[in-house]
């Protein structure tokens, strides 16, 4: 014979047995007492298996060596170590009609079913199937040993009975008293109950220590027993119903019967789970609460483990005695049957990160990479000091493949393009660029990027990297809302881009075969080849120097990156992570949206008014901006400087000690020696001096670096 | 006798139905309703007050919500005003004489990444300056107040750091409505549940009363405390409300021993637990994104949490789910709450409590009391309806709102 | 657990057409070419020269390699479709996208049950794992 | 769990989709130029009941569509109705 251990003790058991048999062949009540149902309603089985507490062991079949400990004495059972959690298995299907429950009913309703030719899925919890829910689809979720199942399906019946009703009485709460089901669940078992006594209404109290030794009845007499069987009626096993009103759900046999309420409870313990008493009951019904739901959240009744399986019944015979009226019973909620956080997880995939087709290259070169919008980036590789000096001084390379890239064709692209931006789009040239902020309705910053025109009715958008996928949906919705002709593809994760930047940044495009006629001047684009691969060379400058974006086709990005990282050797050419890349544009004043901008960044509150041309007929945001151009603002992006450390970023600003804003952006200038800072003031009057840090920053002119912008054009 | 039973206050309730006439009628039996109608009685001497409810007391979000009380916001207007309410919270028992189950926890709320450790060092010093205790912490500190945490992430979701929140706590949700219900009843509030009201009494462009299934009631100062059906209540009075209405779910595992201490949180993966004092570990996450006024409870809700939580804190992996709830809430455009005057002459209003405003219920009904007594609260001022007009939203990037 | 082989992803070489739906649809593509419909203006087109979109002078015709894809078979489909997709899979031929595991994905279902899987290569090394 | 039905790439869980929000619809009574602006930019119908929305099919198509849903009850209607 098999066995499982028990409390620390092997126990044998017969093939077939539930862990809540195999106790009490052993002579153990499976917990610490309470009527037994063995129909997994209530929870007076529950223990700790294989780790995981409360666990029906009515419903667990007992398996070789399996782990079962009763729940502490008075005490709640530990949530457990920080063991990791093993996998559970998923599993979708689908099926037409579902039955669930095969009682007389639920085989009944298949029969029927089968009989009009349909497919019909019967889950019954003796096969193993735990239904622990049914749900919008529909759809059902089904608990088993070897893992979960999500059923699609098409019509469901409820066959799932009837809940027999247990005994509140003093005694309650001993072993030896079952339902009549269980008990012939344990006879069955071959099980002997000895001495049973079975007793219905006349129930009174029970007697014994631990376990029951002696029943009394309402007439005052005693019948000494080993066992009691309890025969107190049923209650309709209708909670996947309740759960789920919108669902259509058909419910047959006793699970749609009408019911009557036991005998209004005089004394003992209602709720197992929570230990609650009658007498509990009469005391918050006595201080006012008169509710069903009331009753439940004073007392607490209800709110355990069976959630209301065993109490529910004498609750609402207790309210319907006290008011007068029988209330409708509470709100059901998921779970019917019980999953652990591993199984209801299971299939679940919270993120999907991106890779650049450069994550191997950042991985070769030591790059520490962190998650950014969705995507792996290099913050930096090793020492974003002598990175921001090579683009300062040198050359290097940033891998943007990141940004967000859209091509738009059509006869309206122009007229949407104008609508979308409130800068001027149509008298970009072909081969040239613009900077351009993108806005909501609201008129605030939503993203920025650059339009680069390919021809009169094509053109190329970038956006950031954070913002790529709601750029796509942003573009779309409203070329869609004005009905316009215009062709989108988003390019975000198919081209792949390199930035080029610094001073030595033409001579590397030279050395890699791009002549110096072919080398698009400041904001001109142009699609050559360098290094031998095709690329779209976007001129451009965030991090003030100058600057070349090669955009390519993404299999071909390692290549060209290993030759301009070669062919740049000579030059000292380094690459530059995002922590550099941040300095290096906050030196430029270049604001990141979302990090320097909020919710509510108008282009006036962050100095960026001239990127916005009112006089334009229409676009995204102008009646917002025009409504708000003349109502007082306080709120301003300023630039600062101060000596010393560079205060954290979120550092509080304050003038004469109140705080009127926080820093969005700090660094430690390696070209200044000092900090530079972005934060925002929010209260008028807008002061030159403030205190951040306990120091003293001074608002300053942005840029801070190269206020004419020559460095970009060199 | 269970020991969460015994100290139940009394609910005095008054007999028969509302009468003709009261100075203020607040619609919405919960928290925030309750407490407004406190305040009103206890503070200002303003009893002729009536609370009317279409069902039981703390039917709706007040029973529903998380039980999380945090001042750690990261606007200043919106930490002065929770650590106001954080603080009246602390001496909420002393004042009521009720047992709330006030527990101070701490909150640590993690940062996986480099953007979301700079969010949570913001929070940190922007509290620090408004008076809420708040520290970033780092990985070896989060161990020490939470042992159980994977500190790798499962390998994914590394932690770089936390902002700890140290006066964050938790209370009974149920019981700070009876408790505010209960001090308002014994001040002489009246209280109707089971008394939906129907509509508004308007006379030209002033509203004068509401409309119930138990007949008008003429006020002098109606104020909605409504959730979830705010929009409705609002268009009465010919209101439009920047609001829109989203479930939100949660749900507890069995009861287990006490031995998680703190409220943990994370930026990155949205989701929170905490041990409540009965011992089931709560686990909550962000409202569905779709509008919606159906309480359902999807499975998808289940599995994402799930998922989410035992990253973090394996043991729970074993643990299994009780039971899971809906509610719907109030979500503001600029995620912040919305309290005072309509623009309506003679109607007030509190919503936009996004993920249910629990937290502020002290606040939130000490300040709308005074401003119905005395025509100013300089705590909630900021967050009126006219803010947007003005353009001056309170657009918080720390509210659990805006993610 | 899944007892099929993994899938074994390659990057494709294709072309990337966005144009009016009645071009697209009457489009005439190249032999040998293989066609997935995205949606009804975007058709991403394997195995063939640059093809011309008559019909549209806007059309968008550009490469695409983007895209990774894994020649997976009937039984691999439906382990696949068994324990890691929510939805339901409609029987092909076919494009079904959605969700594979938690990551964007499509298949294109040929009339045997076997298919060829896509994902986008910059989510290629989630899927991998996942389904691995 | 909510069922969207992409009329692309048929019905998916909700969470492969962006929720676009209802079609704004500033009432008549609302004349003020500036007040309508304030409206359309901040205010929500809200509606609790049958609202016309957008649905992004963001791990799918990629595309825009318009349903018909009721707020209470969360079942999406026929366009047509």
């Amino acid at each position: 014979m098999s066995r499982v251990v028990y409390d620390g003790t092997p126990i044998e058991y017969e093939p077939g047995d539930s862990l809540a048999i195999a106790a009490l062949r052993a002579g153990q009540h499976p917990a610490r007492g309470g009527t037994l149902c063995l129909a997994g309603d209530c929870g007076n089985c529950s223990a700790i298996v294989d780790g995981t507490p409360w666990v029906r062991t009515c419903q667990t079949e007992a398996r070789p060596g399996a782990m079962v400990q009763r729940h502490p004495n008075g005490s709640h059972p530990s949530p457990g170590g920080p063991e990791h959690h093993t996998q559970v298995t998923v599993r979708h299907r689908s099926a037409d009609h579902v039955v669930i429950g095969n009682g007389d009913s639920g085989a009944a309703a298949a029969a029927a079913l089968r009989s009009e030719g349909h497919d019909v899925l019967v889950l019954d919890e003796a096969d193993g199937d735990e239904v622990v829910g049914v749900f919008d689809g529909p759809s059902i979720i089904v608990r088993r040993n070897d893992g979960i199942e999500h059923f699609h399906v098409h019509h469901i019946t409820l066959a799932t009975g009837a809940a027999e009703v247990h005994p509140v009485c003093p005694g309650n709460l001993l072993a030896g008293i079952f339902t009549p089901k269980a008990a012939a669940k344990v006879q069955a078992a071959g099980l002997d109950l000895g001495n049973v006594v079975t007793v219905g209404a006349e129930l009174k109290a029970f007697h014994g220590e631990g376990r029951v030794s002696e029943v009394e009845l309402v007439d005052g007499s005693r019948v000494s027993c080993d066992n009691v069987i309890v025969n107190l009626g049923s209650a309709p096993r209708d909670v996947l119903a309740r759960m789920a009103p919108l669902v259509p759900v058909q419910i047959v046999g006793p699970a749609a019967e009408a019911h009557a309420l036991p005998a209004a409870p005089q004394e003992g313990v209602l709720c197992p789970c929570g230990k609650i008493t009658v007498e509990d009951l009469d005391g918050v019904w006595n201080k006012g609460f008169h509710d069903l739901e009331l009753v439940k959240r004073s007392s607490l009744c209800g709110t355990g483990t069976c959630q209301g399986a065993v109490c529910m019944p004498h609750l609402r015979s207790f309210v319907a005695d006290r008011s007068g009226v029988e209330p409708k019973p509470f709100t059901a909620r998921p779970a019917a049957r019980q999953v652990s956080m591993a199984e209801a997880a299971a299939g679940y995939h919270i993120d999907t990160f991106r890779r650049t087709p450069l994550h191997g290259e950042h991985t070769k070169l030591g790059a520490t990479l962190d998650k950014f919008g969705g995507w792996f980036r290099p913050w930096n590789y090793g020492d974003a000091v002598s990175e921001y000096w090579a683009v300062r001084e040198g050359v290097s390379l940033g891998d943007v493949s990141t940004l967000g890239k859209m091509m738009v064709s059509g006869p309206d692209v122009v007229e949407a393009l104008e609508r979308l931006y409130p800068n001027h789009v149509h008298d970009i040239k072909v081969g040239r660029s613009r900077y351009v902020i993108n806005l909501n309705e609201r008129g605030h910053v939503l993203d920025d990027g650059m339009i680069c025109r390919e021809g009169d009715t094509r053109f190329l958008l970038t956006f950031t990297s954070g913002g790529a996928s709601t750029a796509e949906m942003w573009v779309r919705d409203w070329v869609e809302t004005w009905g316009l002709k215009v062709h989108v593809l988003d390019r975000t994760v198919s081209h792949g881009a390199i930035n080029v930047t610094g001073p030595l940044a033409g001579e590397l495009l030279r050395r890699a075969g791009v002549s110096d006629d072919d080398r698009p001047k400041f904001l001109q684009h142009r699609h050559i080849d360098v290094a031998g691969i095709p690329c779209h060379v976007m001129r451009l400058s965030f991090t003030g120097e100058a600057s070349f974006e090669l955009h390519h086709q993404i299999d071909q990005s390692v290549e060209l990156w290993q030759a301009l990282m070669e062919l740049g050797a000579p030059l000292g050419i380094k690459p530059h992570g995002l922590q550099a890349l941040f300095g290096l544009r906050l030196e430029k004043g270049h604001v990141i949206v979302g990090q320097d901008t909020e919710l509510d960044s108008t282009p006036r509150r962050i100095n960026m008014d001239w990127a916005v041309k009112l006089e334009k007929d229409a676009f995204v945001g102008r009646d917002a901006l025009i409504r708000t151009a003349s109502l007082p603002d306080e709120r301003r992006l300023f630039g600062f400087t101060m000596d010393g450390p560079a205060p954290l970023e979120g550092s509080v600003i304050r003038v004469n000690g109140d705080v009127v804003g926080h820093v969005t952006s700090s660094w430690d200038s390696p070209m200044y020696g000092h900090a530079v800072l972005m934060g925002w003031q929010k209260r008028l009057p807008h002061a030159d001096v403030v205190e951040i840090d306990g120091r003293e920053a001074r608002v300053s002119a942005v840029p801070f670096y190269d206020k004419e912008g020559a460095r970009a054009r060199m | 006798m269970n020991e969460f039973v015994e100290t139940l206050l009394d609910l005095p309730w008054q007999v028969g139905d509302p009468k003709p006439a009261y100075d203020v009628v607040i619609i919405g039996a919960g928290g925030h309703g309750l407490a407004t109608a406190y305040y009103l009685a206890t503070r200002h001497g303003i009893t002729n007050v009536c609370v009317l409810d279409s069902n039981f007391i703390g039917s709706g979000n007040s029973g529903r919500n998380t039980t999380i009380i945090r001042s750690n916001y990261g606007i200043p207007e919106s930490v002065a005003f929770y650590q106001h309410s954080l603080e009246m919270y602390q001496r909420l028992e002393d004042e009521t004489g009720c047992w709330i189950m006030h527990s101070q926890k701490g909150q640590i709320w993690l940062a996986h990444s480099v953007s979301t450790a700079r969010t949570e060092q913001t929070r940190a010093l922007m509290n620090q300056a408004m008076g809420a205790k708040t520290d970033y912490i780092g990985p070896k500190e989060i161990k020490d107040l939470c042992p159980q945490i994977d500190l790798s992430g499962g390998g994914r979701y590394p932690v770089h750091g936390a902002s700890y929140h140290h006066e964050g706590a938790t209370a009974r949700h149920d019981r700070v409505v009876w408790a505010y219900a209960q001090g308002a009843l014994r001040a002489g509030v009246h209280v109707h549940q089971h008394t939906p009201v129907t509509g508004l009494l308007m006379d030209g462009d002033r509203v004068t009363g509401v409309q119930t299934s138990k007949g008008n009631i003429s006020a002098g100062t109606v104020i909605s405390a409504v959730g979830g059906n705010v929009t409705t209540v609002a268009n009465w009075a010919g209101v439009r409300l920047p609001i829109r209405t989203h479930a939100l779910q949660a749900f507890v595992t069995n009861a287990h021993a006490q031995e998680f201490a703190p409220i943990v949180s994370s930026n990155d993966l949205v989701f929170y637990v905490s041990q409540t004092p009965r011992g089931q570990m709560l686990i909550g996450a962000e409202y569905d994104r779709f509008a919606s006024y159906r309480q359902a409870t999807s499975f998808a809700y289940l599995q994402a949490c799930s998922k989410k939580s035992i990253t973090m804190f394996p043991f729970l992996s074993k643990l299994r789910i009780m039971r899971s709830w809906t509610g719907i809430c109030d979500v503001s455009t600029d995620f912040s709450p919305i309290m005072g005057d309509t623009g309506v002459p003679g109607f007030m209003i509190s919503t936009g409590w996004g993920t249910w405003g629990f937290k502020a219920i002290p606040a939130g009904g000490e300040q709308l009391a005074q401003l119905v007594a005395t025509g100013s609260a300089p705590l909630i001022e900021p967050f009126g309806l006219d803010r947007f007009a003005k353009e001056a939203a309170m657009a918080d990037p720390s509210s659990a709102g805006t993610r | 657990m899944p007892a099929c082989e993994p899938p074994r992803f390659e990057g494709l070489v294709g072309w990337r057409i966005i144009a009016d739906p009645s071009a697209l649809d009457a489009a005439p593509w190249p032999a040998g070419s293989h066609v997935v419909r995205i949606s009804p203006d975007d058709a991403f087109v394997i195995g063939a020269a640059e093809p011309g979109v008559p019909g549209d002078e806007h059309a968008i015709v550009t490469p695409e390699l983007g895209f990774a894809g894994a020649a997976v078979s009937a039984e691999q489909v439906a382990d696949i479709a068994l324990h890691h997709i929510e939805w339901q899979m409609p029987t092909g031929p076919c494009v079904a996208q959605g969700q594979i595991a938690g990551v964007p994905s499509k298949l294109v279902l040929h009339a045997d049950g076997s298919a060829l899987l896509l994902v986008a290569c910059a989510a290629r090394h989630e899927l991998e794992d996942r389904l691995g | 769990m909510l069922w969207v039905e992409c009329p692309n790439c048929g019905s998916r869980p909700f969470e492969e989709y962006r929720y676009g929000n209802v079609f704004p619809v500033t009432p008549d009574t609302i004349t003020d130029a500036d007040a309508r602006n304030v409206d359309y930019a901040w205010m929500q119908d809200n509606i609790a009941g049958v609202t016309l929305e957008r649905w992004f099919h963001e791990s799918g198509c990629r595309r825009w569509f318009t349903a018909k849903r009721d707020t209470t009850s969360d079942e999406f209607l026929p366009l047509d109705d």
